[in-house]
């Protein structure tokens, strides 16, 4: 018996490269509301079908179906609506700022507006989002000024982490918001403390916690699923799935061999796979992962399907490893649009409105860059240096304080 | 006040602690109904209840990250890695999280975290049960470390970092938990009962982060140590019969540069012994900063006693250890100039 | 809504502490036979309720059963007898020297012999193991001289490992048998590594790694996983479920909320559990696991449901967490007892055989323990202190030579 | 001889040795098809095909873990770390695992590993983009390290890493991967083109682990750096005015120690440059070194220039980075003496 190398060694390969037409393998899509919801008091043994299907309710003709439908009130449909275009239009513009120079660093949420923006409006504002870079959604959706954002991203006098951070790394405590780090999942496992403490004080308060697929294959996620299912932790913990990590296809990650939603079953946590682009899915799963944490049933762990319609990062080209309209191949759409579309079947939107919406957004887009260029764009001013030496510890030792000196500040 | 070993010192540490604090709450490896596999949580479950101490899955990176996410919430944890040696999975969590939590939200966030591990050779653990990393701590802006060397002090400063807003590691000097140990291995080993430094005052006190102990004072030579080998250095000092100041750090971070400084400029020699290996050890910072600062008082050569620059061997345990004969040869060279 | 804490806030505990009648909770055993074998190159989603069964063969009666009966000679049933109750000799009489003082450290295996022996006759001589502590059977099984186990144990002067190694660590390349360390779980990447080594060469040779059930906590863990799944290894990947970690029982690492086999689930491999105190059983699953592996079908996770009969180590007193009669109710029985039974009721063994065989054996053990002993106990006798300095990289560097130099050795 | 960029130069190392070995190969995220995030893997895997370099799980232990079992086995992987600041989840499998194999197997099994990670900062990369961790190696028994400072070193260096039969952390100050880079972030920056150092040879050549270079020579002090620093240092020589031995380490382990007693006992005056923060770096293994083998030629105490003691910040990149001025100032400082 002598196999070939490639039939015991194999490295797997996208659907397509630069050049090719796109392809995402063989996704089994359900109709939108297709997928039985069970009961959120549901053992796990008797829903071990869920990781292997899709959550849907928007159909092909745009209206919402079956049991996951959340059956939302026009008027919160139309702030998701409002509140993901804004995350969109201010990526959009930021950037362009980048490209001229005005800050060093940004990253879009492109296709995924969606995962930061409807948890927000789901969930209680003293639960405690952990959140991965991707996820100013959520801020937007918590009311963050704008301005706040912007003088961060140009690391000037105002910017409220005091020049430490890159752009997107916000913290916002008072927004439910955790600090990110550069640092790839590590924060999983916070999520999961932080939710124990509440437990610990008797609190119903939750905590969310994200991570990218690619960023799934880190010792930290599985340490963080082992900590929530052994103690029972109130948390929700999420797996977005956008297809990518940076140029590794999510095959890298173990996608072609499973789902991300069915290492739950390893954990004997409820796993349920979503369709990230539908708003009316994402928030019935939230919903439904809430109430079980808040009933003391403990974590579930969701996997948001989406796919990543722009580039990593400002460093990125994803000309160079994927086909360049591979985005508009991607089979679930965009959420803005199917949410759009939605609201106008229901006869709840029209175009009138969306373009009188777009001209506002863009408005406050461009009022608060235009304040946050008066306070200087990266270089232009920033913090005080002394901040450089601020918060290493509570107090600070002699060592901060003789080189402050030394450095004259 | 009552004479206890170090296990007992530190035991009624997070005893008072959890009794005091009901933000306090401790888990680890092992330390839950057992008490930990060198007793330190002995009884502290029974007393205080199954969410006060408890288990946890065998995961260094998720129990320090547990521990964050607590202690971003407002709580206190104390965990404990089982060996300092296991602690290094658990690295990128306390270096790029813990360490920087603060400084990156600019407050909004902090990890108020006590790390504590048994730490340090002599008891023929092998590789894997005797290293001493407190260099890779040292380095790391946004950490304090501290290794207490007696039961006095262990209570005090472990009560300390708990109450610490800071993330702490704190390493408990293994060899030393059950008597002190001056390196004569082939003697009678002697219990705490007895020594002043095993006198424990009942309840709450704190000896404070950042403070380094004047072991003995002297005008020909300091020493600079920490945690075991402060017993082996004043041993090596009788048996040299130099007249030195010996200094127990306590803390690496925040260190105690002041005395430092005063001793050196003092004695103008100095010996440091630290249990580590020597290159890249912490040992080298000191050294640096006394050539720094004392330059014009050096007499001689500021001298390293460390491990060796081989992994710790099980066999060799007492060729690797930097007990008291190296340390009175180091002492009698700085003393040639 | 205002739960209690302790409905929040969970804290596994186990079915008894001492004082307590032991108890093992809900475990569910299928008769020996009652789990079908599927075919080795059976697709993963056709076999996802194996994780959830226990692979059995020997029953009540003594006899083997059902399709995974790997219908072995006598003879091999034989020798694995002769092997695990050399493991079982050796350790006892290990453990009692170590109380004499003749070494540092012990670890038994009582109780989970098959999990080392049969493997070890399973795999080939070119398949290499990656172990844990309690795998001394392998070495037993593969013919490692005891004398030089012994030499080990006591770091005396003629230890293989030249006195830089902890008793029970041992390595022993040309016994397929990879060097172990104190540090739980971090060998079974460098068992994915090896196997992915192997196909990179074209070879059929495999790997098998191992980890407790404790240590499947670990980070590493789900990365090995990981690797093994997206690049299709060749290796065979056990969880010894012996239910304790020192002082935790299994639930501390999510025992109660699944099986460790079912974590296969969440990587898209065959997961099996398996009766690990059943030789045949054993010998089953390893051989089918390694079918797939040398088939270019990639890794197995294998859950072997064991006991750890004896205490942690030398430095362990299992009196003080859990009923000191616990043994004696585990349900699966004892390795060696089983397989005597089945031997006798094969008629391929007697009480004579077995008197006369615990006699040969006792007698091998003593004789090397005695020129062990001769060669020097721990302090006795040691290595040549030089060998502090070597190895440390291929040539030493000079901080060694120095160093060495200093000691005068 | 081509003139190459330092990513150029690194490229074409990794290029002769895929065509040279057949037991090289390499992995790494985003490492394959792609070419990495900084393109030091471009072609590689359309050059010799997907098994001989490809992309791997966001998961750094495992990376090294997998990495370390290849090698055990016999083959020579060479895995990027996509940052050095994202090394540290595998710093546990580094230390415990890679840098002890041959040591506690008695040279049974051994890991031949070379772990490329980009270092260091002055790219306005914040935080986790911009650190420098050669301490945390250096003090690791067992491990060797390398930080180039070059095309020419780079390419010679890294084919001796992958030779070696240790396992290599090989530092690349990203910094420098276009240009070299002296501090002066206001000035035109100049590319590789034009230098000496970037004239590349073709094909297989290596530069000797443990060999320091020593970039210019003088007599009134000594300047030990490495990486980045040698650029820095170079200009701030110029400008401070001094007659200096410019030595640029190249390899952190093995430390050409005599290159450096021979250049303080010339010059008596010694100054240690590095990126990485102060406190517990690796310069103070270099001012202990100095003043244990050269204090009676020592006329000024040794001087550090580094990283402050604060996390790496991103608005304050300038502030941070120890640029010519702070050099020029420890220059003479100890000129003074
Ligand atoms: C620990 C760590 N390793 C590597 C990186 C470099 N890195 C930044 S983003 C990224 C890809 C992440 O992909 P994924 O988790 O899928 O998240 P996405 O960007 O798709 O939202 C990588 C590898 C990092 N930041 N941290
Ligand atoms: C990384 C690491 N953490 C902790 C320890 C301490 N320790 C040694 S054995 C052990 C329990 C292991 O339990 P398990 O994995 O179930 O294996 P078993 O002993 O039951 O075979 C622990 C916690 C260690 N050796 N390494
Ligand atoms: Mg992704
Ligand atoms: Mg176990």
């Amino acid at each position: 018996m002598t196999l070939p190398r490639n039939a015991r060694f194999r490295i797997p390969e996208p659907g397509g490269r630069p050049g090719d037409t796109p392809h995402f393998g063989d996704i089994d899509i359900p109709a939108g509301g297709e997928v039985a919801r069970p009961h959120a008091s549901s053992a796990e043994q008797d829903i071990r079908d869920l990781p292997f299907t899709l959550i849907r309710t928007l159909g092909d003709d745009g209206a919402a179906h079956g049991q996951w439908d959340p059956k939302l009130r026009p008027d919160i449909l139309r702030i998701m609506l409002r509140d993901m275009q804004l995350n969109r239009i201010f990526d959009d513009r930021m950037f362009t700022l980048q490209r001229q120079g005005k800050t060093s660093f940004y990253m879009k949420s492109r296709g995924e507006e969606a995962l930061g923006v409807v948890p927000a409006l789901v969930l209680g504002q003293q639960d405690m989002c952990f959140p991965t870079y991707r996820l100013v959604g959520w801020l937007i959706a918590r009311g963050y000024p704008l301005i706040d954002l912007v003088n961060q991203i140009f690391s000037n006098k105002q910017d409220p982490l005091k020049g430490r951070q890159l752009p997107v790394l916000y913290s916002a405590r008072d927004y439910g918001f955790y600090s990110i780090s550069g640092n790839l999942g590590n924060r999983l496992g916070h999520a999961v403390g932080w939710a124990m403490a509440k437990a610990y004080r008797a609190k119903d308060d939750i905590a969310i916690g994200y991570i990218g697929e690619g960023t799934s294959a880190e010792g930290d996620f599985h340490e963080a699923l082992t900590f929530a299912s052994v103690y029972k932790a109130p948390v929700i913990l999420c797996v977005t799935n956008n297809q990518w990590a940076i140029s590794s296809f999510s095959g890298i990650a173990g996608a072609q061999e499973t789902t991300f939603a069915a290492k739950a079953i390893g954990y004997g946590l409820p796993g349920l796979r979503v369709d990230g682009n539908d708003v009316l899915a994402v928030w019935a799963a939230t919903e439904w992962a809430a109430q079980r944490a808040r009933a003391g049933l403990g974590a579930t762990l969701i996997e948001f399907f989406t796919y990543r319609a722009a580039g990593h990062s400002t460093s990125d080209d994803p000309g160079k490893y994927r086909p360049s309209d591979e985005a508009d191949h991607w089979p679930l759409g965009d959420p803005i649009e199917r949410l759009q579309n939605h609201l106008t079947l229901l006869g709840e939107w029209d175009e009138a409105q969306h373009e009188a919406m777009l001209e506002g957004l863009t408005k406050r887009v461009r009022s608060a860059i235009k304040e946050g260029e008066a306070i200087g764009t990266l270089g232009e001013s920033k913090p005080s240096v002394k901040e450089m030496f601020e918060h290493v510890f509570a107090e600070p030792d002699w060592r901060v304080l003789e080189q402050r000196n030394e450095l004259g500040v | 006040m009552t004479v206890m070993t170090m296990i007992q010192a530190l035991n009624d540490a997070l005893d008072v602690m959890l009794e005091r604090d009901p933000d306090v709450l401790i888990f680890g490896e092992d330390v839950g109904y057992f008490g930990g596999v060198f007793r330190v949580t002995d009884k502290l479950q029974e007393k205080h209840g199954i969410d006060r101490c408890f288990d946890a899955p065998i995961a260094e990176s998720g129990i320090i990250a547990t521990a964050i996410g607590m202690g971003a919430e407002g709580l206190r944890p104390v965990v404990e890695i089982q060996f300092a040696d296991y602690i290094l999975p658990a690295y990128d969590q306390l270096v790029s999280e813990a360490a920087r939590l603060r400084y990156r939200s600019n407050g909004e966030f902090s990890a108020p975290i006590t790390v504590r591990a048994p730490y340090g050779g002599g008891i023929f653990g092998g590789q894997t049960h005797s290293q001493s990393p407190e260099a890779i701590f040292a380095h790391i802006t946004g950490l304090k470390t501290v290794i207490p060397s007696n039961p006095y002090d262990a209570k005090g400063l472990l009560i300390a970092s708990i109450e610490c807003p800071d993330p702490v590691i704190f390493l408990e000097p293994k060899r030393l938990y059950n008597g002190p140990f001056d390196g004569h291995h082939d003697r009678k080993l002697q219990g705490w009962a007895g020594q002043s430094e095993a006198e424990v005052p009942d309840g709450h006190y704190t000896v404070p982060l950042g403070k380094a102990a004047t072991v003995r004072e002297g005008s020909a030579v300091t020493v600079l140590c920490y945690g075991t080998m402060v017993h082996v250095a004043g041993v090596a000092i009788d048996e040299a019969g130099v007249d030195a100041d010996l200094i127990d750090l306590r803390c690496i971070v925040p260190l105690d540069i002041d005395t430092i400084v005063a001793s050196v400029q003092k004695t103008g020699r100095c010996v440091i012994v630290h249990e580590a290996s020597r290159y890249g050890g912490f040992g080298g910072e000191l050294s640096a900063l006394v050539t720094e600062r004392c330059f014009y008082y050096l007499k001689a050569p500021t001298q390293r006693v460390a491990g060796w620059d081989t992994p710790y061997p099980h066999a060799f345990e007492w060729d690797y250890f930097p007990g008291p004969a190296r340390v009175v040869d180091a002492l009698k060279r700085v003393m040639e100039h």
